[in-house]
């Protein structure tokens, strides 16, 4: 067992950043990875429970859900998945510039990586204006006649939902799950920039890398959650 | 650092003298100093609840309701569920003696992330601070299942607060279970295995596997309860298209398991004060940590049997009754090798092994009682009756609440370093358990005739047995309060504690009463079994009250 | 304990190949434009299973490689990402068992 | 005021009975079981007391014994469940022939429909031996219609129907509880049940005459709303013919089929494009927000009785609609 009490005193003095109830860096950097995989899967649940109220709602209102989808712009959706994407490139690239301790290309990616973050948020921030003016946005001001140009599907039907309710819940969840993925972007460019800073001061080397690499592991998770939004909310019925 | 103030435990340095001064305490991150802070946080919060209890008890002494409004009345009852469901028993043991003994018992310095410790205690605080702000500025009557669409569309009270409020406190659960997992994967001293940690250890880690996977849920379904008031989503909102089942399930699936959260440490305290007090190895280790981990898994698996009546498909009613009496199974492990492990003991009563005695009696009684509600055609009578209230409080109050004051008693030694008067204790033990059988054996009976919960005045039939209920809440009332002021007189004026008053097996023994900061001088190495009694012998005869016994 | 000892000697020190990375981000990419081609022609009700399962292999991508999961000699990491599945699926099936049993819906 | 202090609650109807046979068998068991724990607890604690100079004797543990009681008790436990599920499902199953009773509960009052057009509020009258279905629906919150004299119970939504059935045995006046918290006068939402010996009953029926039938009711509604315009009695109308319909399996535009019951004809009119018929186009307006939940109930029992040989009776003969469990 390296948690002796010789191993403490061997590495105190060698990393600054060594805690002292950790006996080495190993144990350290072990607790701080299993921290955070251990908060990605309460993460998971937590973001559970609004896939589960999506999924019923999917299938009671299947065809209802179907029809609003098609509000939704899948360009600028696919759009922001590739700028992820991207985004979850840059934070590996950063991570491993971390490891060779290559500061400044660590900086950049970060920045980069924040950058795109920002677009993300910007092309959702539209998306949600466009929600806005069309009265898309659940509450009492929501209106479903505009649903209609060009969309007609029954030739007799004055309308397009067998219950604009059930058009509303599909705009509520939808506001609450892409409004829930876009509070965790904002916080992880939060953090990014930070880091970004503490980088640039040179606080993070080959030896001592770990906040990097759990940023890294959060951006992803997030990414992974706009993974099965996009198919799920902007996908689902482009085939009618 | 010589200390001149506070209890003078000679020159040695322990982790309650190490630092003075309100900031030393606030800032701290050592887990025995979070501990305490956590324990001062959640006695306050279990005389609040325990002060609404009191107050819906003595409305009830009368069939009329002629004390209180009914508005008041439900209030009472709301805030009374959850200040003590969510800022007294959840944390209760977790975050209280789990904070202080896990890093004890495994051999480690710390939790893994002490600033997390503390990131937690000043999220419940900041929860708690709501939920007080929610009392002070008129309560709120949701009943502490905040169903809907009432609790979103019709109640005109601070539902957004309390939601908050609980939000905050469930994230502090969350982090300390995963502090608590962290811990345990990574901090264990050289030489304790997995099957060398104590049963109390494994009962928190199967609490922290609930606490990480399923408060998330209650989380973010409490974020669309408040979204639901602000912004009318309909999610829940039938008038619009949303089920209000879907906000039981979800509700449910967090709140089921979490009635393990609120049993498992329990458990876990009883098995380290039953082999105690029996000088012996628990029964069956092996199937005790399976048994806990069971119930932690299971425990996901069953949580519409609260929703049998609800309407919900039958089918799945089958299903989850069925999958119900699955939990049951290593429930049932539990309190026969409990019993097994007496067999053949040396047995002595000291206060903790009396509410070890309490808790398994009382377990038993119900859980014995849950299984009538997983019984889909008696649960469709019981529902939402009495019968509910007593079941519960059985498991949680009897069950819970004296293994964790027979917990604090075992520990209190090691916390405070002073030992506190055992004839209190004894006293105490005992009108907690009178008490508490005459406030809940009646609600058994009146659940059955039918009296509904929640209701602010009732056919005056029942009424003799609610003055019964009554009365026993008022011996409780005194039982619980006994052991508060006895407490805070022994940490001046008790009997400097050894490190290792009851010859325990376990590393917190091997320490000193109280610890130093960094918990031991120097770095155990773990050779031996949990519960190594048969080294270790009997309990040291000193001044204790022996029964001369002849056999 | 293994988990510690073994875990605990070695830090997964992994550090990703630039053209790995590349290989995985151009593989995420041609998901994405998979996922989107295959959402305009009509395959019935596989519409969904294509682009689920499209999601869930880029996820996995993800997870194994820019997560590093792949690389790691950490069981635990596995357990940990494993349960927190089951224990969505759980969620979701089991609700899911109510909604589509009920003779009304 | 403590003259009457009883300790069992009465019972009334034919599940009443079952109910206390299983509860009865299992407080049996569990007394039993916790009675041995108990005996054996307190054995252990007396006989194996500290003796001076006697050590505790170690056991590691034994897997036969673990797995004994693990066995046993899930055995035990199987039988509870089976019993249980037994008597749930009967009491979710509604026999055919039931009389009818619509309910309506808001905050904070019950409204009861009888298919004979009396209106009653927090007061229930029905005959002793026959069964009676309850057809519920809430105009707010969630409540619960609770008779502990019958043990049933069962909630009522806001949106859907929920159904319940039972069988008096005993005339009497019984308690009628909302047992579902639902805002501040959830413990006045209370009732009575009044249990009447048939004679009886018919008097009281004819009695509280004025009304006409609700199936009557129904049908003039179903030409003032303008149904008949679509629906009529031969096959020319654009909607679907309504004769018969009730209880039977209705296939879908889609391919699915469903059972129309009181939530499908419900949902047919307040959301008709939710789920179309085969062969008609989905024109049907939506009467949300046009109908009361108490003339949306007429027009359902229209609806029935239009599939029944004689309208206005119960006598429903489909087979589909009594024999599944109504949930
Ligand atoms: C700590 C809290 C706790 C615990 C541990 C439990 C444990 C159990 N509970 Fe309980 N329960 C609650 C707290 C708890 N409950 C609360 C708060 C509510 C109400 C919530 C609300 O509506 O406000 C509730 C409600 C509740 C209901 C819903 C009732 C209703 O509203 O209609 C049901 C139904 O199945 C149920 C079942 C069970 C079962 C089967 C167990 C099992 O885990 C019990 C297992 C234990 C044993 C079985 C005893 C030991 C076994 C033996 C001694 C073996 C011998 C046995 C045999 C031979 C059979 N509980
Ligand atoms: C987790 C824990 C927990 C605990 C510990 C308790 C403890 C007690 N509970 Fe609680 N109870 C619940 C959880 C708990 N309860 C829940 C979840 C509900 C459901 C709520 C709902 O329906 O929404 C409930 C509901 C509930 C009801 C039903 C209300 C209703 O449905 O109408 C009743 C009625 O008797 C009751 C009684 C009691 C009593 C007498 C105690 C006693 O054990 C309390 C004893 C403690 C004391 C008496 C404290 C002593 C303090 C003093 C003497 C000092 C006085 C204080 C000041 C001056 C500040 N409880
Ligand atoms: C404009 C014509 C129109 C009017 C008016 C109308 N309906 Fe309909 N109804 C239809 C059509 C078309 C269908 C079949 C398509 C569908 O299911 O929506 C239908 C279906 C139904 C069904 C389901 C029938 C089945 O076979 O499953 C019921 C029940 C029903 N209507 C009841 C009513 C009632 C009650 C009213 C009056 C309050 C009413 N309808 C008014 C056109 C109409
Ligand atoms: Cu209606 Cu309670
Ligand atoms: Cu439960």
């Amino acid at each position: 067992m390296p948690t002796s009490q010789a191993a403490v005193d061997e590495h105190a003095h060698e990393n600054p950043a060594l805690l002292h109830h950790f006996a080495t860096e190993a144990q350290q950097k072990n607790a701080a990875s299993l921290g955070m995989w251990v908060f990605l899967a309460q993460e998971v649940m937590f973001f559970g429970g609004l896939f589960c109220a999506y999924l019923i709602y999917r299938y009671k209102y299947f065809g209802d859900f179907g029809s609003a989808s098609q509000q939704l712009n899948i360009w600028l959706g696919a759009i922001n998945t590739v700028v992820l994407i991207c985004s979850s490139l840059t934070v590996v690239l950063a991570v491993r510039a971390a490891q060779l301790g290559k500061r400044m290309a660590l900086v950049c990616w970060l920045v980069a990586t924040i950058f795109l973050g920002l677009v993300f948020l910007g092309i959702k921030a539209d998306e949600y204006a466009e929600k806005f003016e069309k009265h898309h946005v659940p509450g009492a001001s929501f209106s479903y006649h505009e649903l209609l140009p060009g969309q007609q599907k029954f030739p007799e039907a004055e309308r397009q939902y067998a219950n604009p309710h059930h058009a509303e819940m599909y705009f509520s969840l939808y506001f609450a799950m892409t409004g829930m993925h876009a509070l965790h972007m904002i916080i992880g460019v939060g953090l990014f920039a930070f880091l970004a800073f503490m980088a640039w001061r040179g606080k993070y080397t080959p030896n001592y890398y770990t906040p990097i690499e759990n940023a890294g592991l959060y951006w992803h998770f997030v990414d992974i959650v706009w993974i099965y939004l996009f198919p799920l909310l902007y996908l689902i019925d482009r085939h009618r | 650092m010589a200390t001149t103030d506070g209890p003078d435990f000679g020159e040695r340095e322990s982790y309650l003298n190490a630092g003075h001064g309100l900031k030393s305490w606030l800032l701290t991150v050592d887990h025995k100093r979070i501990a305490l802070l956590y324990l001062i946080s959640i006695t306050f919060f279990f005389f609040i609840g325990g002060f609404f209890a009191l107050l819906i008890r003595l409305e009830l002494l009368t069939p009329g309701g002629e004390l209180v409004q009914s508005d008041t009345y439900n209030k009472l009852f709301t805030m009374h569920g959850q200040v003590m469901v969510f800022f007294f028993l959840i944390p209760a043991v977790p975050a209280v003696l789990g904070n202080f003994l896990i890093p004890l018992m495994i051999g480690a310095k710390d939790l893994a992330f002490p600033r997390i410790n503390l990131l937690s205690w000043y999220l419940y605080i900041i929860g708690g601070t709501l939920m007080v702000y929610t009392i002070l500025n008129g309560g709120v009557d949701t009943g502490w299942t905040f169903y809907t669409p009432l609790s979103t569309e019709f109640l005109k009270t601070n539902v957004i607060s309390a939601a908050v409020g609980i939000f905050f406190a469930g994230f502090s659960s969350i982090l300390t279970g995963l502090n608590f997992i962290v811990t345990i994967h990574r901090m264990r001293a050289p030489g304790m295995t997995w099957n060398r940690l104590p049963l109390f250890v494994w009962a928190h880690y199967a609490t922290s596997i609930i606490q990480v996977l399923g408060t998330p849920v209650v989380a973010i379904t409490l974020v669309l309860v408040a979204l639901e008031r602000l912004f009318h989503l309909g999610v829940f909102n039938p008038a619009l298209g949303g089920d209000p089942l879907l906000f039981q399930h979800l509700f449910w699936f967090y709140s089921h398991p979490a009635v393990y959260i609120m049993i498992l440490p329990g458990m876990g305290i009883v098995s380290e004060v039953v082999c105690c007090f029996s000088r012996k190895r628990i029964f069956g280790y092996t199937a005790m940590t399976l048994a806990v981990v069971g119930i932690a898994v299971i425990g996901f698996l069953v949580w519409a049997h609260h929703m049998f009546v609800a309407g919900i498909s039958i089918y799945a009613a089958l299903i989850f009754s069925l999958l119900s009496y699955f939990v049951a199974v290593p429930s049932a492990i539990k309190v026969f090798n409990w019993t097994a492990t007496m067999y053949k003991g040396s047995i002595t009563y000291q206060t903790p092994m009396l509410y070890a005695f309490g808790f398994v009696g009382l377990f038993t009684i119900g859980g014995l009682t849950g299984l009538f509600l997983a019984c889909l055609g008696v649960d469709v009578h019981v529902h939402d009756t009495y019968f509910i209230i007593a079941h519960f409080h059985y498991i949680m109050v009897g069950g819970m609440v004296m293994a964790y004051l027979g917990g604090m008693h075992f520990w209190w030694p090691k916390i405070s370093g002073r030992m506190y008067p055992e004839g209190w204790g004894k006293l105490a033990a005992l009108i907690v358990f009178i008490g508490f059988n005459l406030t809940f054996f009646p609600q058994f009976i009146l659940g059955y005739m039918g009296m509904p919960r929640r209701y602010h005045s009732y056919p005056p039939e029942f009424q003799i047995l609610n003055v019964l209920s009554t009365a026993g809440a008022t011996i409780l009332a005194v039982g619980y309060l006994l052991p508060m002021v006895y407490f805070t007189w022994s940490m001046r004026y008790g009997k400097p504690a050894p490190p290792n008053p009851w010859n325990a097996a376990g590393l917190e023994w091997q320490t000193h009463s109280p610890p130093p900061t960094f918990n031991f001088d120097e770095q155990p190495v773990v050779t031996w079994e949990a519960y190594n009694y048969d080294e270790i012998g009997e309990i040291p005869e000193k001044e204790k009250e022996e029964v001369p016994v002849a056999h | 304990m293994s988990d510690q000892n073994s875990a605990s000697e070695h830090v997964s020190e992994h550090i990703s190949t630039l053209g790995s990375s590349v290989a995985i981000w151009l593989a995420l990419l041609a998901g994405t434009a998979i996922t989107v081609a295959a959402a305009n022609i009509d395959l019935g009700p596989f519409n969904i299973i294509v682009a689920l399962t499209i999601a869930t292999i880029k996820a996995t991508l993800v997870v194994l490689f820019f997560m590093h999961v792949k690389y790691t000699h950490e069981k635990l990491t596995g357990l940990v990402i494993v349960s927190a599945i089951f224990f969505l699926f759980i969620l979701l099936a089991l609700s899911m068992a109510d909604y589509t049993t009920r003779l009304w819906r | 005021m403590f003259g009457h202090f009883p300790l069992w609650p009465e019972s009334a109807s034919t599940n009443a009975g079952n109910v206390d046979a299983l509860y009865i068998f299992l407080l049996l068991v569990s007394g039993i079981m916790t009675a041995l724990i108990f005996s054996v607890l307190t054995v252990f604690a007396v006989r194996f007391r500290k003796h001076r100079g006697q050590r505790a004797v170690q056991i590691e543990g034994s897997h036969h014994l673990e797995i004994t009681w693990s066995i046993i008790p899930f055995c035990v436990m199987m039988v509870f469940y089976i019993w249980g599920a037994v008597i749930f499902f009967q009491e979710r199953t509604p026999p055919q022939d039931a009389t009818e009773v619509y309910t309506v509960a808001k905050q904070w009052m019950w409204k009861f429909e009888h298919q004979g057009g009396q209106r009653e509020i927090n007061e229930l009258h029905v005959p002793v031996g026959r069964d009676v279905k309850m057809i519920m629906t809430s105009q707010d919150v969630i409540h619960s219609f609770f008779v502990p004299a019958f043990r049933i119970k069962q909630d009522v939504l806001p949106g859907r129907y929920t159904t319940l059935w039972f069988h008096a045995t005993k005339p009497g006046t019984y308690h009628l509880f909302c047992s579902q918290y639902c805002g501040t006068q959830h413990s006045g939402m209370i009732g009575w049940i009044t249990v009447m010996e048939p004679r009886d009953y018919e008097a009281w029926m004819s009695g509280s005459a004025g009304n006409q039938p609700l199936a009557v009711t129904g049908e003039k509604l179903f030409s003032e709303l303008g149904c008949v315009t679509c629906h009529r009695s031969d096959t020319q109308g654009r909607g679907p013919n309504l004769v018969g319909v009730f209880g039977k399996r209705v296939l879908l535009e889609d391919g699915r089929t469903v059972t129309a019951d009181e939530n499908y004809i419900r949902e047919s009119i307040l959301e008709p494009g939710a789920k179309i018929v085969q062969g008609f186009k989905p024109v049907m307006p939506t009467f949300q927000g046009q109908v009361t939940d108490e003339q949306l109930n007429a027009l359902i029992e229209y609806v029935k009785s239009l599939a029944a040989p004689q309208p206005g009776r119960s006598a429903n003969t489909s087979p589909v609609a009594g024999a599944s469990p109504q949930l």
